[in-house]
C-alpha cells in the first residue's frame, strides 16, 4: 500500500485536523470527529446533519457551510460513525427549528443513525431522518436491505440546504428532500478497486482487462465483472439503467452528474460527460445543470458513476442558490 | 459465575478478534467493505479498557458498559448490533451478582432478540444471526440434556461455528453484502464469523 | 492500460467536447484546441493567454474565466501546444490592451510561445511573456534549461487575472505576475508514475516500497528515488527544500498549497497539509491563505507537490478577489 | 536531386519514424515525458499529407510546407526545432529545382544553424544537436574527399548514429532531460535517435 499518511489508525483524525487548519470556515471537533460550520447553530435555521463513512472526498466536510450541510460526523473509513457522534452533532446545530438527518441507506449508517435519533429525542430535540438510495445497481426488495446511497447524496446535500437557508421549517425541508431522492438515479462502474488504509491492500483483485460495473462506494464488489470497454460503451452501461429506472423526459430537464470515484482524472470524466450527454440527447432528455468532477469518491479507486436528477423549478431554484462550502461555492 | 468470569470471556474474545482481525477483514473484503476485522479489533480493545478501569462493576454494568463501548467505538453494522447485544444481556442480568447456566441463557437469547430487533435480519439472511440463533438454541437444548454448563457452552460454540459455515453457500439478503446478490453466495459471512469466536470464547472461560 | 477513453489519440479533443457541454460560461475552438472564456476579447482589459500540454487537471480551462485566463491553448497530452493555437487566442483575447502570455519553463513551451510570440508581433499585437520556473528540485543554471514551472503557476492564474480584471495595462499586469513568479516555489514527489494514454503503460517503473521525490508535471521521474516514507517524513522532503530556498518568514505570511497529482485522494492531501501547516509553525512561517487539492494534476499519477507563496497586501488583495471560473470561484 | 527525391526522403522519414515510434518514446519515458514517438509520428503523418496534397511544388516550397507543418502539428520541444530545421533548409533551396551534394549539404547545415539559433544547445548537452553536428560535418567532409551523394550520405548516417550513440552517457543540459541531473546519464537521448532515423532516410533515398 502507497499512501501520504502516518499511521493507519490515525488517517481520518489527521486528516480532520488538515481540514480545519486549512478551512476557517470550519470547525472541528475532534473528540467526535465532526465539521460543524463555524456559525452553528443558525437561529432559526432548521439543522442539517449528515455523516457517513471516511474516503468519500471531499469528505463529508466539503458540503458543510452556508447553504449546505450544519454539520457532518466522520466514520472510520467506510464505517458509519457511532451514535454518540451523530447525537453531539443533533444536539450542537439546534437552534429549537429542529434537525434533520440525512443518511445513505446502508445497514450500519441506518442502524447508528437509528440510534443517535433515539438519543437525541432523549435530550429533546426533534429530528426527521431522510434516507437517499438512488443506486439502480442495487435491486429493491422488502426483504433485502435495499438500494445503496451513492453520489445522489450529494445533490440532497446542496438542494436541502439551500431549502433550509430559506427558513423553511423542518418537515417543508424533510419534504423537498424527499422529493430529491424520488428524482435522482445513479450507476458506478470502477475500472480499478481501492485500498483501505486499515486493511493494507485492495479491497478486491481486478484483472487489467476487467471491470467492476454496478459498483458501490466502499469498494463492494459490483453487480458484474465485464472486459474493460471503450468509455462510450462505459456510457451506456450507466445512463441506460439510469434512464429505464425513471422516465428523465418530462419536467423541466435534468442536473447530470458525472461522478469521480477517486483515481480517474478530469479529463476522462469529462470525455466521460461528452459521451454521457450525447446519449441523453438522443435519448430526449434535456440537461439543464451539469456537474462533472470528484465530488462522492471512494477513495484511490479509479472509475466513474453517472447521476441524473429531474428538476422542477423548485429543485432548479434551490440548486442555483447560493452555496458556500469546500466542494460547492457559487453566488458569494 | 460471576463479573470476574464475564471479565474474562470479552477478555479472550478480544484476543480472538484481534487474532483474527485480518481474516475477519479479508471475509469483509470479499462480500462486503474490508473493515469488519478491525472494527471489531477497535471496540473490542476499548471494551477491555473499561473493564480494566473499572474492575469490580456488578455483572449487569459490566455488561452494559461493554455495550455501550462499543456502540460508541465500532460503527457500522456490527456497533450496533454487538453492542445491543451486549446491552440486552445486561438488561437481563439484572441485579444479580451470580449466574447460573439457565440466568446466562437466557441472557444470550435476550442479547440474540435486541439483535434480531435492531437488524431485523431472518435466519438464512446469511448475517451473524445464522451463528447467533443456532448457538443459544444449542446451549437450551444442552443444558435441558442436564449438561454443565461448560459442555453446552461447547455445544453452543460447535453450533455457531456450524451455522457460520453455513453461511457460505447463501446469498445475503441483509447487509452490505446483499448488494451483490448472487455473487455473495460462495462467501463466508464475516460477522458470523467473528460470533463463531464469542462462542468459542465463552466456551473457553466460562463455566 | 485502464482508462475512461476511447482511441488514445482523440483523448484530448472529446475531452474539449464535455468541458464546452459541461460548462456554458466556455467557449471551444475545436479546431485550435483553444478554451475561452465566452465573453472574450473583453474590451479595455489586457488579455491573459496560458497553454501547456494537456493531463494537468483542472486543465488549462478550469482557469478561464472572469479573473481568470482568457484563453487557454491545450496541446496533446503532456506536450506543449503549437505556435499555431497560441497566434490565434492571442489575435481573439487582444481587445488593443495587449495580450500577456503565460509559460511554463519548458524548452517546448518556451520555443513554441515564442513563435506564436514572433506571429502575433506580425498581427500587430503586442504581446509580453512571463515564464512560471517554480520547482526547487532543479538546479537553476545559465547551461540548462532551469527550474521547470510546476503548480506555482496556478497561483499565477489568479493573481495576475484579478490585476487585469482590476484594468491595469499590459506592463503593470507583467510587473505583478513576475513578482508572484519572484515569490512561489515548489517541490513535488510522487508514489506512482502516471501512463500517458498514447503510450499506454506507466512513464517509469516505480517499485512498492519506493517513491521518487523531486518529480516533474510530466512524468519525468524525479531527482532521487528513496524508500517510501511517512507523511510526517515526505511533508519534510518538501516544505525545507522550499524554506531553504527563499526566505518566507519575511512579509505578510504565505500562501500553502498542497497540490495532488490526480491519483491522491483528498483525504491525503488534507493529512498532508496537516503534516505542513505543523512545520511552517516551527519555522515561523505564517500561512496567511491555505488551498489544498487537485489544482495542477499528472494525469492518474500518485503524489503531490507543496508550493508556497509569499504575500504582501498588494498579492492578498488580489487573490481574494472575486474569481469565475472551473477550479476557483468565489466572490461571485 | 529534385523534389521527387526529396518527396521520397519525407517519405522514407515518415515510415522509419512509424516504426520506431515506440522505441523513440520508451527512451524519451527514460528521460523525459513519453511522447517523442507520438509527436515525431504525428508530425510526419501530416508532412506526407501536405506531400500527396501539393505533389509538384519546388524543393523550397516543399522543405518550407514540411516544415511548417511540423511546427503546427507536433508541439513540444520537437516540433519548433525539426520544424526550424526544415525551414531553414527551405531558405537555403532558394529557386533552385534541383540540388548537388554540395548544395542539399549546405541546407542541411543551414537546418543545423536554425536548430542551434532556436534551441540554444551546444554539442554535448545530450540533444538532436549530438547527431545532427557529426553528421553535415562528414557530409561536408566526404563530398570534399571527393565522395559520391551516396556515399558522403552514408557517411552522415553513421557520424549522426555515432553521435546519438555517444550521447548514452552524457548528462542532459537542455531540455526535459536536464531535469534528471546526474540520473539523465545512461540513456540514449531520444532526439538524436529520431535525428539518425532523418539522416539513414537520406542515405536510403538520396543520391
Ligand atoms: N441487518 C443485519 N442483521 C444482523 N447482522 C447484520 C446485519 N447487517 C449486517 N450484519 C452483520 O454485520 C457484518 C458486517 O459488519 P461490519 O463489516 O463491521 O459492518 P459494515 O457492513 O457496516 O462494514 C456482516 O458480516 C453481518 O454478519
Ligand atoms: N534546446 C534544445 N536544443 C536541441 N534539441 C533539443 C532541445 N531540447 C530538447 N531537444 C530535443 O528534443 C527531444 C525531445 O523531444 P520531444 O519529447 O518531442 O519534446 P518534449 O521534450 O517537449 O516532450 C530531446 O530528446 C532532444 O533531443
Ligand atoms: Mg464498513
Ligand atoms: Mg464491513
Ligand atoms: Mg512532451
Ligand atoms: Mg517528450
Amino acid at each position: 500500500m502507497k499512501k501520504l499518511i502516518n499511521d493507519p489508525a490515525d488517517v481520518v483524525s489527521e486528516a480532520l485536523r488538515g481540514i480545519e487548519l486549512a478551512h476557517p470556515s470550519l470547525r472541528v471537533d475532534h473528540e467526535h470527529k465532526i465539521i460543524y460550520r463555524a456559525d452553528a447553530p443558525v437561529q432559526g435555521k432548521v439543522g442539517i446533519v449528515s455523516g457517513g463513512g471516511s474516503g468519500h472526498e471531499p469528505l463529508q466536510g466539503g458540503y458543510v457551510g452556508m447553504g449546505g450541510l450544519d454539520a457532518a460526523c466522520a466514520g472510520e473509513v467506510f464505517t458509519s460513525p457511532v451514535p454518540d457522534q451523530m447525537q453531539a452533532a443533533t444536539k450542537a446545530v439546534d437552534s429549537g427549528a429542529g434537525v434533520l438527518h440525512f443518511v445513505l441507506n446502508y445497514t450500519g449508517d441506518i442502524m447508528n443513525f437509528e440510534m443517535a435519533a433515539e438519543l437525541a429525542a432523549e435530550d429533546g430535540v426533534t429530528v426527521e431522518t431522510v434516507i437517499m438510495n438512488d443506486d439502480v445497481a442495487v435491486e429493491d426488495s422488502l426483504y433485502t436491505a435495499g438500494r445503496r446511497g451513492v453520489a445522489g447524496g450529494i445533490l440532497l446535500n446542496k438542494i436541502a440546504g439551500a431549502a433550509a437557508e430559506e427558513g423553511r421549517d423542518l418537515s417543508a425541508v424533510a419534504e423537498v428532500s424527499r422529493k430529491v431522492i424520488g428524482n435522482v438515479r445513479s450507476m458506478g462502474m470502477a475500472l480499478t478497486s481501492c485500498t483501505v488504509p486499515a486493511a493494507g491492500r485492495p479491497t478486491f483483485d481486478l484483472p487489467d482487462d476487467q471491470m467492476e460495473v454496478g459498483i458501490g462506494v466502499h469498494g463492494e464488489p459490483g453487480r458484474r465483472r465485464l472486459p474493460v470497454a471503450p468509455a462510450k460503451e462505459v456510457a451506456a452501461m450507466l445512463v441506460e439503467p439510469v434512464l429505464a429506472d425513471l422516465d428523465f423526459t418530462a419536467g423541466d430537464g435534468v442536473l447530470a452528474f458525472v461522478n469521480g470515484l477517486g483515481a480517474t482524472p478530469l479529463i476522462e470524466l469529462y470525455l466521460m460527460y461528452g459521451e454521457v450527454a450525447a446519449i441523453l440527447e438522443k435519448a430526449g432528455v434535456r440537461v439543464a445543470r451539469t456537474l462533472v468532477g470528484n465530488y462522492f469518491t471512494s477513495l484511490d479507486m479509479a472509475g466513474a458513476s453517472v447521476s441524473l436528477l429531474k428538476l422542477d423549478d423548485e429543485l432548479l431554484r434551490l440548486w442555483d442558490a447560493p452555496i458556500n462550502t469546500v466542494a460547492f461555492r457559487w453566488g458569494v | 459465575m460471576g463479573s470476574a468470569e464475564l471479565g474474562r470471556w470479552l477478555r479472550t474474545f478480544a484476543d480472538e478478534v484481534t487474532d483474527h482481525a485480518d481474516e475477519l477483514t479479508r471475509l469483509d473484503s470479499e462480500i462486503g467493505d474490508a473493515d469488519h476485522g478491525s472494527n471489531m479489533r477497535r471496540g473490542m480493545t476499548a471494551v477491555v479498557g473499561k473493564l480494566d478501569a473499572a474492575p469490580d462493576a456488578a455483572p449487569a454494568a459490566l455488561l452494559k458498559s461493554a455495550g455501550m463501548t462499543l456502540v460508541s467505538t465500532v460503527g457500522g453494522a456490527s456497533g450496533p448490533l454487538y453492542g445491543t447485544f451486549f446491552l440486552r444481556m445486561g438488561t437481563s442480568a439484572g441485579d444479580r451478582a451470580e449466574f447460573d447456566g439457565a440466568a446466562f441463557a437466557a441472557a444470550l437469547r435476550a442479547g440474540l432478540e435486541g439483535v434480531l430487533t435492531r437488524g431485523k435480519a431472518q435466519l438464512g439472511d446469511k448475517t451473524m444471526v445464522d451463528a447467533l440463533t443456532p448457538a443459544v438454541d444449542a446451549l437450551d437444548a444442552a443444558l435441558a440434556d442436564g449438561a454443565s454448563l461448560k459442555d453446552a457452552l461447547r455445544a453452543a460454540a460447535t453450533a455457531a461455528r456450524e451455522g457460520a459455515d453455513a453461511t457460505v453457500p447463501l446469498v445475503a439478503r441483509k447487509g452490505r453484502a446483499s448488494y451483490l446478490g448472487e455473487r455473495s453466495a460462495g462467501h463466508r459471512d464475516p460477522g458470523a464469523t467473528s460470533t463463531t469466536l464469542l462462542l468459542e470464547a465463552a466456551a473457553e472461560s466460562l463455566g
